[in-house]
């Protein structure tokens, strides 16, 4: 038993086990003061209004693995959303041909990133910041007005509603849970993959060892792209308009669902399994302020940050004292 | 020669010469760009002192936010902070309609600095102390900030009457600047004299290049990371005083928005790399002043505020260009590929004739 | 002679401010384990590198099977079937054993990696070297034998025409490297060429058939390992006369300690790392710390500078007992400490040579002050001369200078603080033979001539033999025994250790 | 907190679930207090979520209400379209649903059942009437020596209903009016309705324009409290050497305008929760509502800024 718990304590999951039992804790906390809590749907709630934030914190964590990071993925789904109603207002073509063609964008702005900040060697966080400025920037060019989707394709496509046991889920949702799925496959089991966390782990030693560097980071920014691009999408069926402030300041929010799901912002270290959890952890903390019903704007502020800090810290905390747990235990082992 | 030679290959080469590209671009297209007059009481007026004025607080939060950068960390809470501070001088000054201070002036300001202190000591404790990665340390902050600001002016905009309190970033009578350039200017001295005085500089580039390396010559790595966020909240404290002066008001949504990210933009222009290590306090002068002509230029050139990212984005990725040491070998063997390629053309030509 | 497999043709390599390699030439022949030999900094890695494609070449052609090949990245020399273990553990701390060894090449189902495979044939392969632990940890567990350990077993399973092997037995014991060496030549009969770097002679001579020996990024000549004596090869490496060399290799007389004790601990322990040491330290003595790998030597070392907590027993310095919570205290105390991970704990990479030297020095004068330019100045030109530590200038980068000279600059860190106990963690790891001898007979003259207390742990057993006055073994986080005067041998040691079994 | 026992079958008491935009302004914040308290004073639990500037964070808030079961649910839309997917789902849960303060454009107009709010295509023109009186009786004289009044226009942010319905309706009032060939627009830039960006825009128009600026129209009032002063910064004086016209009505105006640094306000009026609560209990009594609803709101030139004053509530 003690072994098995200092083995836990020592795996390389222990940060994503952590971050699962505090959302627990939180979600009970949640049920014991609120009655609605308890209803299914609010939890499948969680996943249908944070379908494209799960999505572009999937792409966010490519980056955050390679030690890079992406500030553009807040306005690459802005732009994506924009276009998406811009093409479907003003030009003819089909609802797939439109979704193709935003999906090509993204991903090929994500390659012109990652292709600058590899072949230039220049700093991912000055240029994303720019390719953030940039693509707002454009979408506000395109159209200062929110632009309605009416196509009915992509409305019903919206509309669309899966039920899953006492609640539903939305189109949004299945798309973030096959993203879920892909990236925690090509992340764990296959050469890029690895390739990416080697990356992270030492881009020196990755090189020495004979890894495709300069490759795998051009592909990083352009999933990451791709990523934000699927998110717009996701975002649109949500909100079926294109508008300039749409996804504003996302990408700190994927950011930091990434961080607290265990992914080190020096690179080498996360698991997509705790970004999703780093998802839901910040939508519960939202669902019980609006729960909660009485809470000023300076209020929701601060009960959020301190909500995140009593977790920060607390996680913080137990990984700090990881590493004495394991000695001790193993010590006891010893003796 | 040799002074030339020494100046190109000296770090503030590059940021410099992006400088000036963007000074000239301006004298050719913004009329009377340079143009500078005195007015009556003996005041500068003219878009470089709007430059030079607008950029001090920019320039402040920039020191902070280089040492913190170069001990790899990065602070993203500095514009909350400056929120916080801004609306703890106005509301302890108070918005009374008749002119007079609730709290001497000089006792609020102190407040507003020492706030900066506190909050930038509570970043500290969680980076150093608690080992959180910055950027999600400061988040707390960044996210909690602005509504610790709101919580204290009541969601109001607090409107400071008490004249002197427009002196801050105002101009003191006979005084031919603001106020703010010369506190901007002070910051930057105390900067570079700490710097040149002690070893302080040495000791945030060991523990940003190789901390562990720097535990064990004896460098208290933890004081070095707290004391290096507390100076970023003092910065910060100090750019609340001025940016609420400048309005004569404190506007906890909108005092020090996005600020953040044009002063890691400006420390990043300026040649210091957020991997941290080797940082260069004059390059973030300069990258922050780069930034605000930026955007004094477009406002100059009517371009409208939302199309104004773009060709900032473009301005952004041009100035990194310039300065990627592997964009200029990338080039410079073009440029011999090319002229090789001449010779040899020209040899083959000599040889047929 | 067959046709070379190998030939590096008027090699030049310029870095700024120095010529690393000018007008090289180097052949290997298939089956033929080729060693090149070198002071530290000739520019031994430095050619590895530039056959390697981590480094552009300045001038020169490289052909490999008589076509002339350019790699520009090491996956492209790994390409051509060039393998290679370079001389820093070049690893990916954050990924498991298994991983370290098989990326880039996993064996894959359907596509997917298929991770039983791969921890398979990671255990498998690292029996040959004998190594037996959990592959599917991550590698910032292990120490740096066992991470080199798995560099050579990532190196070795490649199907590769050429292995380079650049210093693999830094840090490897003598029974580690003699089944490195069981693997080599076995690959050596399959035909495969090996370039072997190695600054322990014996080794050299036992292994090799070839010798290439380089002096200041010139070649000095190639030579067969049968016809160059010992003497010969050193004389060749360092650049002077066959008697010269002779008096070099002379040691100094032992220090004899004094009857004063500086630092003693009594059955001091620290959880989890160690259960129970003992150790008197007089000053004017150098003591030697012995062990196997694991032992727990750095973790004693560690504790008496401040960087492991006494959590048993106690920690005496001058009579007084003492709680040494940081290294600032134990640097307060007049200690020193070299670290063993030169490039993790040692230098600050991006700083200058003279900014390393004086840190520790600031260090203890506090963050407040500020040691004079002039004085910085006079103190790293002072060490630079005294240890001969060759630098194209004192405000070159640190990161920049080959191995031994980085371990000098550390050495002269802690000489500037004028340290009264100086703790030499493996000091002469990767070090040439010039330089050991250099450094070992520095520590016995700092203790006789400054009645400094030194305090040297080495695995190389030879060394500790020559430089130290006592000798104190540790098995397993204890010390064992204690050996002083005509004890200290090899067979002691090895006797002490194997006694602790019972 | 009070919302530990919140459950609407304790007795008939209604709850109603408010998702405000933020707190932007005091405007915002004098149009969320004047909601909390209408909904106490009228006996109404208020389930009240804060969007922080967020749609998406708007549509969180309405999809709880939903699973939380509240009686009625109104919010301020913070852009106007995007809404009917969620709107849908609270109409398939049964909940009437009530929009405050702006307008929004939905395909099914049966998705909401009511609108209370301001009218800001009427502000803009109440303010261009209100400038075209002014320049006729104080005879107005272009600065420059020119035949046209010069007018400088800060406009609110970028796509947002009160810079749009503001500029469309001065604009649409300018070019009816028989005096349009009195005034010129020279210029016109986004001031992000904050008191900075106002100052700062202000004073690059000062530096383009010099002494051919004659009015200055704010789209809201923090931007001409900046602009004021950024025109004393000029040397100039506000209100005398530039007439000043600003929307909204918030308190800090008034003040300037009684120093004479400003000259005219139009108000917009955030007092709609008194209306919002009325509505909301005809609605669930099913009483029949009109679809629109717009709260009172006047003009308060400088002459009766004096007087106004102590009864401004925000
Ligand atoms: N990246 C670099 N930049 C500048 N100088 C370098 C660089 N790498 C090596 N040098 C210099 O080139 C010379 C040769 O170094 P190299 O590492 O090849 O020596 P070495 O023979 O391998 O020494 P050692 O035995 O210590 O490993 C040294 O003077 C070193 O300072
Ligand atoms: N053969 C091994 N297998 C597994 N773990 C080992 C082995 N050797 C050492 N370790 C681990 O490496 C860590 C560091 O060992 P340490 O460096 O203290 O030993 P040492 O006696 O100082 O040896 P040396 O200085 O020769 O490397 C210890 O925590 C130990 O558990
Ligand atoms: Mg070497
Ligand atoms: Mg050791």
């Amino acid at each position: 038993m003690k072994k098995k718990i200092s083995e836990l304590i020592a795996s390389k999951y222990f940060s994503f086990f952590v971050t699962v039992i505090l959302f627990a804790i939180l979600y009970g906390v949640g049920i014991g003061m609120y009655k609605g809590f308890m209803k299914p749907q609010v939890f499948l709630n969680l996943f249908i209004d944070n379908a494209a934030l799960i999505i572009v914190t999937i792409g966010i964590t490519f980056t955050l693995l390679i030690g890079g990071i992406d500030l553009s993925v807040g306005a690459v789904l802005a732009l994506t959303c924009m276009v998406l109603a811009w093409l479907l207002a003003n030009t003819g073509i089909s609802v797939f041909a439109a979704i193709a063609l935003v999906l090509l964008m993204g991903t090929a702005f994500g390659a012109i990133q990652g292709y600058l900040i590899a072949k230039f060697d220049l700093q991912p966080f000055i240029i994303t910041l720019a390719g953030m400025l940039f693509c707002r920037g454009m979408t506000a060019v395109i159209s200062r007005e929110t632009i309605n989707i009416t196509n009915p394709t992509f409305v019903a496509m919206a509309d669309f509603r899966l039920s899953v046991g006492a609640g539903f889920v939305s189109m949004g949702v299945i798309i973030a849970i096959i993203a879920l799925i892909v990236a925690a496959v090509v992340l764990g089991f296959t050469r890029f993959g690895r390739n990416i966390y080697a990356l992270g782990g030492s881009e020196s030693s990755a090189s020495l060892m004979g890894l495709p560097v300069f490759k795998t980071k051009v592909s990083v920014y352009t999933i990451s792209g791709f990523c934000s691009a699927l998110g717009g999408i996701a975002y649109a069926l949500m909100m079926l308009t294109g508008y300039n402030l749409h996804g504003m300041g996302m990408e700190m929010d994927a950011i930091a669902s990434s961080v607290i799901g265990g992914t080190l912002l020096t690179g080498g270290v996360g698991f997509i399994p705790g970004a999703l959890f780093g998802v839901l952890i910040q939508g519960v903390i939202l669902t019980f302020i609006s729960f909660q019903g009485t809470l000023s704007a300076w209020w929701t502020k601060i009960v959020v940050g301190a909500l995140l800090c009593v977790f920060i810290i607390m996680q913080a905390f137990i990984t700090e004292h990881k590493s004495k747990l394991t000695a001790k235990s193993s010590l006891e082992e010893n003796s | 020669m040799d002074k030339l030679k020494s100046f190109t290959s000296s770090s503030l080469f590059l940021p410099i010469v992006a400088l000036a590209v963007l000074l000239i671009f301006n004298g050719i297209f913004v009329e009377g760009f340079f143009d500078i007059q005195i007015t009556e009481d003996g005041r500068l007026f003219g878009r470089v002192i709007d430059i030079l004025t607008r950029s001090s607080s920019l320039v402040i939060l920039s020191l902070g936010m280089t040492l913190v950068i170069a001990t790899s960390g990065i602070d993203i809470s500095v514009g909350a902070v400056v929120a916080i501070s801004a609306a703890v001088v106005c509301t302890l000054i108070g918005g009374r309609g008749d002119g007079a201070a609730e709290t001497p002036m000089a006792l609020a300001m102190l407040a507003s600095v020492g706030i900066g202190i506190l909050c930038g000591i509570w970043n500290g404790i969680l980076v150093a102390k608690f080992k959180i990665q910055a950027v999600v340390a400061t988040l707390i902050l960044m996210t909690a900030g602005r509504g610790i600001a709101q919580l204290l002016t009541e969601g109001q905009i607090v409107t400071v009457y008490y004249k002197p309190f427009a002196s801050i970033a105002g101009v003191i009578p006979g005084m031919p600047l603001p106020t703010n350039v010369f506190i901007a200017l002070a910051m930057v001295l105390l900067v570079v004299f700490v710097m040149k005085k002690t070893s302080i500089g040495l000791f945030i580039q060991s523990v940003g290049i190789n901390p562990t390396a720097a535990k064990y010559v004896g460098i208290n790595v933890t004081l070095v990371l707290f004391l290096v966020y507390a100076f970023s909240g003092f910065c910060a404290g100090v750019t609340g005083l001025i940016e609420s002066s400048l309005i004569k008001a404190a506007d906890a949504n909108n005092a020090g928005l996005n600020m953040e990210m044009d002063a890691i933009l400006a420390v990043a222009l300026g040649g210091t790399l957020l991997s941290g290590g080797k940082f260069y306090l004059g390059g973030s002068v300069i990258g922050a002043v780069t930034i605000q002509t930026l955007t004094t230029t477009l406002y100059a050139l009517g371009v409208s505020a939302d199309q104004l990212p773009v060709v900032k984005a473009i301005a952004v990725i041009a100035i990194c260009l310039i300065q990627s040491k592997k964009a200029r070998d990338l080039f410079d063997k073009w440029k011999s590929g090319r002229s090789a390629k001449a010779v040899t053309a020209d040899a083959k030509a000599v040889n047929k004739a | 002679m067959a046709a070379a497999l190998l030939e590096m043709r008027h090699i030049d390599k310029v870095f700024p401010g120095v010529k690393a390699l000018s007008n090289v030439d180097f052949t290997l022949h298939a089956g033929e384990i080729h060693s090149l030999m070198g002071e530290n900094g000739a520019g031994k890695s430095t050619l590895v590198k530039v056959l390697t494609g981590v480094y552009p070449k300045d001038g020169g052609t490289i052909h490999l099977n008589g076509k002339e090949i350019y790699p520009k990245t090491p996956k492209e020399a790994q390409e051509e079937g060039i393998s290679t273990v370079y001389q820093e553990v070049n690893l990916c701390p954050n990924l498991t054993v298994a991983e370290n060894i098989f990326i880039g090449r996993e064996p894959r189902r359907f596509g997917f990696i298929d991770w039983k495979e791969v921890n398979r044939r990671s255990i498998e392969l690292l029996k040959k070297l004998d190594v037996d632990i959990d592959v599917s940890k991550t590698l910032d567990n292990y120490p740096v034998a066992i991470q080199q350990m798995v560099a050579i077993a990532r190196a070795v399973d490649v199907d590769a025409k050429i292995l380079i092997l650049d210093e693999p037995t830094s840090s490897l014991n003598e029974v580690e490297t003699e089944r490195l060496f069981r693997i080599v030549r076995q690959l050596q009969k399959q035909g495969m060429g090996i370039i072997f770097i190695s600054h322990f002679l014996e080794q050299i001579y036992e292994l090799c058939d070839h010798i290439t020996i380089l002096r200041n990024g010139e070649l000095v000549g190639s030579y067969e390992v049968a016809k160059l004596p010992r003497l010969e090869l050193i004389a060749k490496m360092v650049g002077k006369n066959l008697n010269d060399v002779k008096d070099m290799d002379k040691m100094a007389e032992k220090s004899v300690p004094s009857d004063e004790v500086f630092i003693e601990t009594n059955h001091a322990a620290s959880t989890g790392q160690i259960k129970d040491v003992s150790l008197q330290i007089h000053k004017g003595e150098v003591i030697g710390l012995a062990g196997l790998l694991g032992s727990g030597r750095t973790e004693t070392a560690e504790m008496m500078f401040g960087l492991k907590e006494v959590t048993g027993g106690s920690l005496k310095i001058n009579g007084k007992e003492e709680k040494l919570s940081n290294p600032m205290a134990a640097m307060k105390e007049k200690i020193a400490f070299c670290p063993e991970d030169r490039k993790l704990s040692g230098i600050i990479g991006d700083l200058t040579v003279r900014e390393n030297i004086i840190l520790a020095l600031q260090a203890m004068d506090g963050m407040f002050t500020h040691i004079p330019y002039s004085k910085q100045v006079e103190l790293a030109d002072k060490f630079i001369d005294k240890l001969r530590i060759k630098v194209s200038d004192r405000d070159q980068l640190i990161k920049n200078l080959s191995g031994g000279n980085q371990q000098k600059v550390i050495i002269a860190r802690w000489l500037a603080t004028q340290p009264r106990f100086l703790i030499l963690d493996e000091p002469t790891r990767g070090i040439d033979v010039g330089t050991k001898t250099e450094i070992q007979k520095m520590a016995v003259e700092l203790a006789k001539n400054e009645g400094m207390s030194v305090a040297f742990i080495s695995s190389e057993m030879d060394e500790m033999v020559r430089t130290c006055s006592k000798l104190v073994v540790m098995r397993d986080r204890k010390k064992v025994a204690e050996l002083t005067g005509d004890q200290i041998s090899s067979e002691g040691v090895m006797e002490a250790i194997a006694g602790g079994e019972k | 907190g009070g919302g530990e026992e919140q459950s609407k079958k304790d007795g008939d008491k209604i709850t109603m679930g408010f998702s405000q935009i933020g707190a932007e302004s005091e405007w915002r914040t004098a149009n969320t207090e004047s909601v909390k308290q209408a909904a106490k004073d009228a006996g109404i639990e208020l389930q009240f979520s804060d969007a922080q500037q967020k749609q998406e964070n708007q549509i969180k808030a309405i999809r709880s209400f939903i699973a939380q079961g509240v009686d009625v649910i109104a919010f301020v839309p913070i852009v106007e379209t995007g809404w009917d997917t969620v709107l849908k789902e609270a109409k398939d849960a049964k909940i009437p649903v009530i929009i405050v303060d702006r307008d929004l454009k939905v395909e099914d107009d049966s998705l909401y059942v009511a609108k209370i709010g301001t009218n800001m295509l009427t502000e803009g023109q109440k303010g261009f009437e209100w400038l075209a009186k002014y320049a006729n009786e104080k005879q107005l004289k272009p600065r420059d020596g020119g035949n046209k009044l010069n007018i400088v226009v800060l406009e609110g942010t970028v796509g947002s209903t009160a810079a749009l319905g503001r500029t469309k309706g001065f604009n649409d009032a300018m070019a009816a009016s028989p005096d349009k060939d009195k005034f010129n627009i020279l210029a016109s830039q986004t001031g992000e309705f904050t008191r900075q960006k106002g100052q700062e825009v202000m004073e690059s128009f000062l530096k383009s324009y010099g002494n051919k600026i004659d009015i200055l129209v704010a789209q809201n009032d923090d931007m001409a409290l900046g602009a004021i002063q950024a025109i004393e910064a000029a040397g100039l004086k506000p209100g005398k050497d530039i007439t000043i016209l600003s929307f909204d009505g918030v308190k800090g105006i008034f003040q300037a305008m009684i120093e004479g640094k400003s000259n005219c306000t139009v108000e917009c009026n955030p007092l709609q929760g008194e209306l919002l609560m009325e509505t909301a209990k005809k609605i669930l009594k099913g009483e029949k509502v009109d679809k629109i609803v717009y709260v009172d709101e006047g003009v308060f030139p400088a002459d009766v800024a004096e007087k106004t004053l102590p009864s401004r509530k925000y």
